[in-house]
């Protein structure tokens, strides 16, 4: 029987997987791929709680409704990323980060 | 009429113009100038006249969104910034266009007309779905518009600086916002509190959500840890997007903070004490690591930058006196108070700025040389805006700070108040060196005076003169926001 | 419109006036002749003024926020009213002796900080009283660190120093002021206003420990701005570099700010606070710096404006004494002491300025022989010399001599306390600085003519001034009683006779 | 402190300050348009007030108050004067002499180009003296006590282009500085034990019944310090050891001054203020014999110095400390002989008899040595003179007058009488220093025969000395009318009429006149008999000639605990106390700064590791840490 935790574990490893790939990832583009799959395992969490969350036998579905919104804006974020980084391409030919430490101090 | 229509026109005339743009030669730009300027004054005229004539939200936007004084007077602040960093881009066009791909600038008229919105839906959230949306409307926006100017290679890197670590920041958000929903088993506000005000509630879950949430959205409001986007950010991008980010989006996150935090510290509450610990340590050390670093700063841009995070800083200080009943303002209307001080001076501290890039200085402290032979006025008004932003007294930013300390010193909070205390005084140095270097007289590269057309001046003038009237006759703003209640009630609903 | 208020607004006006173009010169004296005859009115309308009220003549109020009460009022009661003429005598020489070579910025940063002080002098709301003082901070920043002498390095360097350091010390005050308002407002909404708060000290005083620990933050804020040993650091340099109009004003005038507020806020509010052993053991150790300490400091020193501006440090000593001591007689005296020091200091510094334009230098053993060839400049420095050592007949003593007096009220008793002691100690002050101001006297004006003969007396029409302050010397210190009748029954014992 | 008001009109001591005040006044303030004119004026209001003191003389005893100085409540310090005898004798002997040099300056200064000055300081002189005179209480005492300090300030520095006098007049200033230091402190302490009163009626009351009586037996220390803080005001006006050094210093002013402020009153003022309060002597024993023995010390040390001066005017200040030493040493004897013998002193009083005595000859023999000085062209070596008998003849026959009564010649001189009721009350009071004072006696009559006979006798040893010829009229007019004083003031009734405090005649233990006289012929023999025709001085004792090696210790000493002690204070302010509380925390702050500046490197990976290091911290601290610290 698969209960509220074992999502939670499951959602939990995924976010520190993204994250860790942010960290240590040197290239742009997969860093923002470990961003999404931050993004997701926080539905996946916010799914997993609406889901065992029960009001009157019903699961509240307004978590369920987030995680929509959610998928949309990371699409838009996904739009707009993508555009600068190809931006930051043409004018570096380069996605590393390296490329990008001009400002600092 | 309802403020709701506003917003949405608003949208939708920004869209419009976005659109437009495809079909227009790039020479329409002051016509996209004006139109969208006007249209953000007539939106602020309409809102002033919806309020007087106080109608509520319309019924289906009842649970989504309310109207109390916090959030009329940040949709009002919203309204406000976006016409003037409008008005500032108008200014910067001319040099602007240099950097943007054949030489088009309509997003930067049209974006903004999406972004006030956003910054609008947020002054008023009751639940965090809302408060998300809105925020991502604005953030994502706000990602093109730093990188907008991508002919310089600086806006490109503050762009994907942004841009990562923004959506990072995106992340932490929702997940955090997934375990306090978890935890509380609500979204909107009033459920979380009720929530919290029970004591049955399991307190693990919810101090992993709350400080998560509370992490994501120190982000946006430039907290230290999470402040180190700012400098790079603010120094790339384009000085009216600096602005607005520095003004605007720091304003929304204040207001949606308010709001968390009014929630997260309900009479009661369960989670109250770490809240309130987490953000005085928060706070002070965002004052020193805004303060002190600025210290080694010549360039003046990232220096207002370093400048935005230690105000932040306050900020957060002035939150953690919520509860304290010594003042006719909650910790919220505090914070706003400090926001309506902040907008003035620093829009004059960017506007002297780009006028001296419009006449070809660079942004260096250097270039502030001999202002005062090269402009008097631009000087004196420089002037006043760094005293107000160093806290001197007569001028609005004193006020903001006095409550701010007055707060801190109720609650005994000495080692915060040491804190602030430090950077106040690193701040002396590091705003006074600008106000050196404008009145020395040893002349810098280019000394011929500045014209400035009369709307600039007069822009200049009244923004100066708000600064100074804040500083001596604060009434007027406190009573407005004196009715701020604590805007979350765990009464039933 | 109260009379206070215009002679707070004027040297704004006058300030603006120059800004926007107006002749410098003529306005700002004018303004300030304007100002010292109004003070001067002012003076003598007092006793009717304040006949039979307790509180302060001249009052208004206007109201600049509800809750924290913060109500821009004025109003003057005795002490006030002597350094508002202070200020105004000091202002109106300062402008005066300025150049007509110097630019514009020299009239307007007199006239800010003139304003500066005389609003925080006049101020009934302790916000103001605050917010005056700062006023100055810009326009003595700017004057030091552009118009400074010496290298440019090191005038900037003086400036940053002043300017953080007294920065700093009133961000303290500040905190140590709101502690107070805090304690004071009770459970009732916060209010900044003088009246109310010392009726509310006078109806719930607060317990001994916690007012010697507010009492004790003030000391240090304010402090900072009267250079209280070890405070002090940021004073004698700042003096020494800055141009001779802001040495004129800050030393004589808005240095005693700081002492104007223990006066006025700390000792009226928190009378037990003072004389808590600790806080008065402390007090008299640091006097006790600044006039042994700063006082060995000034005989070391080798330049003139150095010996000045360190001899202003250390003779701040005397008027805390006067402080620490609390007696009604002290107290009056530690008023009459401001009043003197300034003038006399302000004299002091106003003619090294015009030695160092005319000579060049203000190395003492560079110069020599001025009393032969400018005997009115010699006569006017000994006035301000010889009063700065405690002279009798001119000003300084009738103070000091009421500070010392004032210290030995214990009657009929015959052991000395800690308060005795240090007044012994603080004699022997006395002899230190005639030992510092004979020195520099010898080498600058006696022996025979070396640089001396390049110095030349000034016209009447720049000595006028110079000749005011010296008479003011001579006439308080022949007629104390003129200055101290202003004082009625504001400054009561702080501990009875 | 209200002195019993008494209905005698406050108008003539008025008039004696204003007088003096508002013609140096006007002097200062009008220079340039009165020129000649302030001269006149100044000696005018001399004169004025000479009349003025001789119209006091039959004025009756009052305390009236002149100047409300500061009045608070019942607190007081005002001007008010105290009329009686002693003031009234001192008065008529502070204006005649003044009177006096005013004149003789008139010829001396003919042609200084600083005559006004010089008028305008004498003027301030005769204001600040006859305060003191008239001093009620101690407080004014003090006031004038300082003013007297500047104006001789002034007047030593007359010549101040002359290094040697700028020195002189600061030294002297300084030095009186540090009595006035212990002045004050006794006064405080009075004030403090009297409850506030220091008039002298007050102080008086004060020891005969009021609180002060019980503490001369309880607080014995107490008293004696502040009896000795009083003393050591005098000590430093009165240039007693070991303050004595500016004195001789101060013969770099005019002759003139040095007449009247350095031999007739100023100094004498010390002595003055001594018998003023005397009560407070007299109420501790232990004081009085200290005050006795320094007197007698110095009495002696500079009668020893002054033994091998070559310097005329140098000569006659020893002398002068040596007599100041005298009084000062009966002042002391006197209080020692009340306190054993419970009866109340005489009105009169030995020190105040010899000091009036001494002004007149001593101040004679000043302007008499101006006289020469100023005939031999401003030569004070006294082996470049010699044979001015018959050059001088007037001159010569008033110094005669002066040195005998110096020396005492018995009988005949007042200065015999003088010395010899002081001789009488040391010899009840303290034997030992009743031989300090015979042996002293003994040195004088030794010195000055030396001088004299150097001076006057034997031939002419230089050309100045060969020229000389008598002064103008307008200066020996005031050697003659002092030498008419001086032995006017031999007969009893005429001092009877000035008011003058002749002791109740000790009846004359034979002891004391044979000892003196003894004295007077050993003394004045050896030097006739020595010095009689020699060319040079046949004896040489450094350590007299150079006055025991003082100032040369002085110098070290203030070396040492001022300057140096100075360098080190301003090492260790400029080290410690500047870089404690400035410094270091600027250097913190700004190391802290750079610090923080590693965080915002620049460097992507770095900021998306700190953000998630941050989240970590964040959590950890909102989970684990902030709970524990329980709010």
């Amino acid at each position: 029987m698969i209960t509220l935790s074992h999502y939670l574990i499951v959602s939990g490893l995924l976010f520190a997987l993204g994250l860790a790939g942010v960290v240590a990832r040197r290239n742009i583009i997969i860093i923002y791929m470990c961003l999404e799959m931050m993004l997701s395992a926080a539905n996946l969490t916010l799914v997993a709680f609406s889901r065992f969350h029960v009001l009157a036998g019903l699961p509240d579905y307004s978590a369920q409704a987030l995680v929509f919104f959610t998928i949309t804006v990371a699409a838009a974020e996904v739009a707009v990323g993508l555009a600068i980084i190809v931006a930051l391409y043409r004018s570096k030919q380069s996605v590393e980060v390296e490329s990008v430490t001009k400002l600092q101090g | 009429m309802s403020v709701f229509s506003i917003e949405v026109g608003l949208a939708i005339l920004g869209l419009f113009l976005l659109a437009l743009e495809a079909f227009m030669p790039a020479t329409t730009r002051r016509a996209l100038a004006g139109i969208s300027m006007g249209g953000v004054a007539l939106a602020f005229l309409l809102f002033l006249w919806v309020n007087k004539s106080a109608t509520q939200m319309p019924e289906f936007l009842q649970p989504y969104q309310q109207l109390d004084t916090l959030a009329i007077f940040y949709k009002g602040f919203a309204l406000l910034i976006t016409f003037l960093v409008l008005w500032l881009t108008s200014q910067c066009a001319g040099y602007l266009t240099k950097y943007t791909v054949d030489g088009r600038l309509s997003e930067m008229f049209s974006l903004p007309l999406i972004v006030c919105p956003g910054m609008m839906w947020m002054a008023g959230a009751k639940d965090l779905v809302t408060v998300f949306v809105s925020l991502e409307l604005v953030t994502v926006s706000f990602y093109v518009l730093v990188a907008f100017t991508r002919k310089s290679a600086l806006a490109l890197e503050a762009g994907v600086k942004y841009l990562i670590l923004g959506a990072l920041s995106t992340g932490i958000l929702v997940y955090g916002i997934a375990w306090v929903y978890g935890a509380t088993g609500s979204l909107t506000f009033e459920g979380i509190a009720k929530a919290l005000a029970n004591p049955e509630t399991v307190k693990l879950p919810v101090l992993l959500g709350a400080a998560l949430l509370l992490a994501g959205l120190g982000f946006k409001v430039a907290a230290a840890p999470f402040h180190m986007w700012v400098p790079d950010v603010y120094q790339g991008a384009p000085i009216p997007v600096t602005t607005f980010l520095s003004v605007g989006s720091k304003a929304a996150g204040f207001v949606i903070l308010t709001r968390v935090i009014d929630t997260f510290s309900i009479q009661g509450s369960i989670i109250a004490p770490e809240v309130h610990g987490l953000l005085l340590i928060a706070g002070a050390l965002t004052v020193l690591l805004g303060s002190l670093p600025a210290i080694f700063q010549t360039s003046v841009k990232r220096l207002l930058a370093y400048s935005s995070i230690s105000h932040a800083g306050y900020l957060l200080l002035a939150l953690s006196a919520h509860g304290s009943t010594r003042l006719d303002l909650s910790s919220g209307g505090v914070v706003a108070f400090y926001l309506a001080t902040y907008l003035p001076m620093t829009v004059l501290g960017f506007l002297v700025l780009a006028i001296l890039r419009i006449n070809g200085g660079g942004e260096d402290v250097t270039d502030f040389r001999g202002l005062a032979k090269r402009s008097p006025l631009l000087a004196l008004i420089m002037t006043i805006a760094l005293a107000s932003l160093a806290g001197l007294p007569l001028t609005a930013g004193f006020m903001g700070k006095l409550f701010v300390f007055l707060g801190l010193v109720d609650q005994a909070a000495w080692g915060a108040l040491g804190c602030a205390v430090i950077g106040a005084a690193a701040g002396f140095y590091y705003y006074f060196k600008t106000i050196l270097a404008m009145y020395s007289s040893d002349v810098s590269s280019s000394s011929q005076p500045i014209p400035l057309n009369l709307w600039t001046k007069a822009g200049a003038i009244v923004l100066a003169v708000t600064i100074v009237i804040l500083g001596v006759y604060p009434r007027p703003l406190q009573s407005m926001l004196m009715t701020a209640p604590a805007t979350v009630s765990a009464g039933a609903h | 419109m109260s009379p206070l208020e215009i002679v707070i607004l004027l040297p704004l006006l006058a300030a603006l006036a120059i800004w926007l173009g107006a002749p410098a010169r003529a306005t700002s004296v004018g303004a300030a002749v304007i100002n010292l005859l109004i003070v001067l009115g002012l003076v003598f309308g007092f006793q009717a003024a304040s006949a039979g009220k307790a509180g302060f003549a001249f009052e208004s109020a206007r109201i600049v926020l509800d809750n924290p009460a913060i109500t821009f009022g004025v109003g003057a009661d005795g002490v006030a009213l002597i350094l508002t003429l202070l200020t105004s005598l000091v202002t109106l020489a300062a402008v005066w002796q300025i150049g007509d070579d110097k630019p514009g910025i020299y009239h307007i940063s007199s006239l800010l900080i003139a304003a500066g002080a005389l609003g925080a002098f006049l101020s009934t709301d302790v916000f103001f009283l605050y917010a005056f003082h700062e006023l100055a901070l810009i326009p003595t920043f700017l004057m030091i660190g552009l118009y400074g002498h010496g290298e440019p390095e090191h005038r900037k360097a003086v400036a940053w120093k002043t300017t953080i350091y007294l920065g700093a010390g009133s961000l303290v005050l500040l905190a140590g002021l709101m502690w107070l308002v805090l304690e004071f407002s009770g459970g009732g909404k916060l209010t900044f206003d003088l009246q109310a708060l010392r009726a509310q000290a006078a109806l719930t005083p607060l317990p001994v420990e916690k007012q010697a620990q507010i009492f004790f933050v003030l000391l240090l804020g304010f402090g900072t701005l009267v250079s209280l040993f070890p405070l002090h650091s940021w004073a004698a340099p700042a003096y020494a570099t800055a141009p001779t109009p802001v040495a004129m004003l800050h030393s004589g005038v808005l240095k005693k700010f700081g002492l104007y507020g223990l006066l006025r806020i700390a000792l009226p509010l928190l009378p037990q606070g003072a004389q808590v052993a600790w806080v008065q053991e402390t007090l008299l150790f640091m006097l006790l710096g600044n006039i042994l300490v700063i006082g060995l400091v000034t005989i070391n020193q080798k330049r003139l404006d150095d010996v000045l501006a360190n001899s202003s440090v250390m003779h701040m000593g005397y008027i805390f004494l006067g402080l620490a001591a609390g007696t009604e007689i002290a107290l009056r005296g530690a008023v009459l002491l401001m009043f003197a020091h300034g003038v006399s200091i302000a004299l002091l510094f106003a003619l090294a300025g015009r030695m160092r334009n005319q000579l060049g230098t203000l190395e003492l053993n560079k110069l020599g022989g001025l009393g032969e060839h400018a005997p009115a400049f010699t006569v006017l420095f000994a006035f301000g010399a010889f009063a700065s050592i405690g002279l009798p007949g001119l000003a300084n003593f009738a103070g000091e001599v009421m500070v010392f007096v004032g210290s030995f009220m214990n009657y009929g008793s015959a052991s000395f306390g800690a308060l005795q002691w240090a007044v012994v100690v603080s004699l022997w002050g006395v002899v230190m600085s005639a030992v510092y101001m004979l020195r520099a006297c010898r080498n600058i004006f006696h022996g025979s003519a070396m640089t001396g003969l390049f110095m030349r007396d000034p016209a009447l029409s720049q000595r006028l001034p110079l000749i005011m302050l010296a008479a003011v010397l001579l006439i308080v210190g022949c007629c104390p009683w003129l200055l101290l009748n202003l004082l009625k029954s504001d400054l009561a014992a702080v501990v009875a006779p | 402190m209200t002195p019993p008001a008494q209905e005698t009109s406050a108008s003539l001591p008025t008039l004696l300050l204003l007088l003096p005040f508002l013609t140096a006044l006007s002097i200062l303030i009008g220079h340039k348009l009165l020129k000649g004119a302030s001269v006149v004026l100044s000696i005018a209001s001399a004169a004025l007030c000479f009349v003025i003191s001789l119209m006091l003389l039959d004025a009756r005893d009052s305390a009236p108050i002149l100047l409300p100085f500061i009045e608070i409540g019942k607190f007081r310090i005002a001007l008010d004067a105290l009329i009686d005898q002693q003031s009234r004798g001192m008065m008529f002997i502070v204006t005649s002499i003044g009177l006096l040099v005013h004149l003789f300056s008139l010829g001396y200064m003919k042609d200084d180009e600083g005559k006004v000055r010089f008028f305008g300081s004498l003027s301030l002189f005769m204001f600040s003296m006859t305060g003191i005179v008239l001093a009620g209480n101690l407080f004014m005492m003090f006031i004038f006590w300082e003013l007297v300090g500047l104006s001789s300030y002034l007047l030593i520095g007359h010549w101040f282009e002359k290094p040697s006098a700028a020195e002189a007049c600061k030294k002297a200033f300084l030095t009186n500085r540090i009595g006035d230091f212990g002045f004050m402190i006794g006064i405080l302490m009075l004030f403090m034990a009297n409850h506030g009163d220091v008039s002298f009626i007050g102080l008086k009351s004060g020891f005969a019944e009021g609180p002060l009586h019980e503490m001369t037996q309880t607080h014995t220390t107490f008293m004696m310090l502040a009896a000795l803080g009083i003393f050591m005001g005098a000590v430093g006006k009165s240039a007693q050891f070991p303050l004595h050094v500016w004195l001789p210093d101060a013969m770099e002013g005019p002759t003139p001054v040095s007449a009247l402020i350095h031999a007739a009153t100023m100094v004498a003022a010390g002595v003055f203020m001594l018998v003023r309060c005397s009560f407070v002597i007299e109420a501790s024993p232990d004081a009085a014999t200290i005050i006795a023995w320094i007197g007698g010390l110095t009495a002696l040390m500079a009668a020893l110095m002054a033994t091998q001066q070559n310097d005329i005017k140098r000569v006659l200040a020893y002398s002068t400390l040596s007599q100041l030493g005298y009084m000062v040493m009966a002042v002391g004897l006197l209080a020692i002989q009340v306190s054993v013998s419970h009866h109340e002193a005489g009105p009169g009083h030995p020190a105040m008899f010899h000091l009036y005595t001494h002004a007149f000859f001593k101040a004679m023999l000043f302007l008499g040595s101006g006289a020469i000085i100023y005939a031999c062209h401003h030569e004070q070596n006294i082996w470049k003179m010699g044979g001015l008998m018959k050059h001088m003849p007037v001159t010569f026959a008033t110094f005669a007058i002066g040195t005998a009564s110096l020396m005492g010649v018995p009988f005949i001189t007042s200065g015999f009488w003088s010395k010899e009721s002081i001789l009488g009350v040391g010899f009840e009071a303290c034997r030992p220093l009743f031989w300090v004072g015979v042996f002293t006696a003994m040195l004088t009559a030794f010195y000055m025969t030396r001088m004299f006979v150097i001076t006057f006798l034997g031939k002419p040893r230089t050309e100045n000395a060969h020229h000389a010829v008598e002064a103008p009229i307008i200066m020996v007019l005031p050697l003659v009318v002092l030498a008419a004083l001086t032995v006017l003031s031999t007969f009893e009734s005429f001092n009877r009429l000035l008011a003058a405090m002749i002791p109740n005649h000790a009846e004359g233990h034979p002891t004391v006149m044979i000892a003196s006289i003894a004295a007077l012929i050993i003394g004045s023999g050896a030097g006739f008999f020595l010095y009689k025709g020699k060319d040079s001085d046949p004896l040489n004792i450094k350590l007299f000639a150079n006055k025991f090696y003082f100032d040369e210790i002085y110098a070290v000493i203030v070396k040492v605990l001022q300057d140096q002690l100075a360098w080190v204070v301003t090492g260790l302010e400029r080290m410690f106390v500047d870089g404690i509380v400035a410094r270091l925390p600027a250097f913190i702050a700004v190391r802290l700064g750079s610090a923080a500046r590693v965080l915002t490197g620049g460097h992507l990976q770095a900021y998306t590791f700190l953000l998630g290091a941050g989240v970590l911290m964040v959590i950890y601290l909102v989970v684990f840490v902030l709970p524990q610290l329980g709010h």
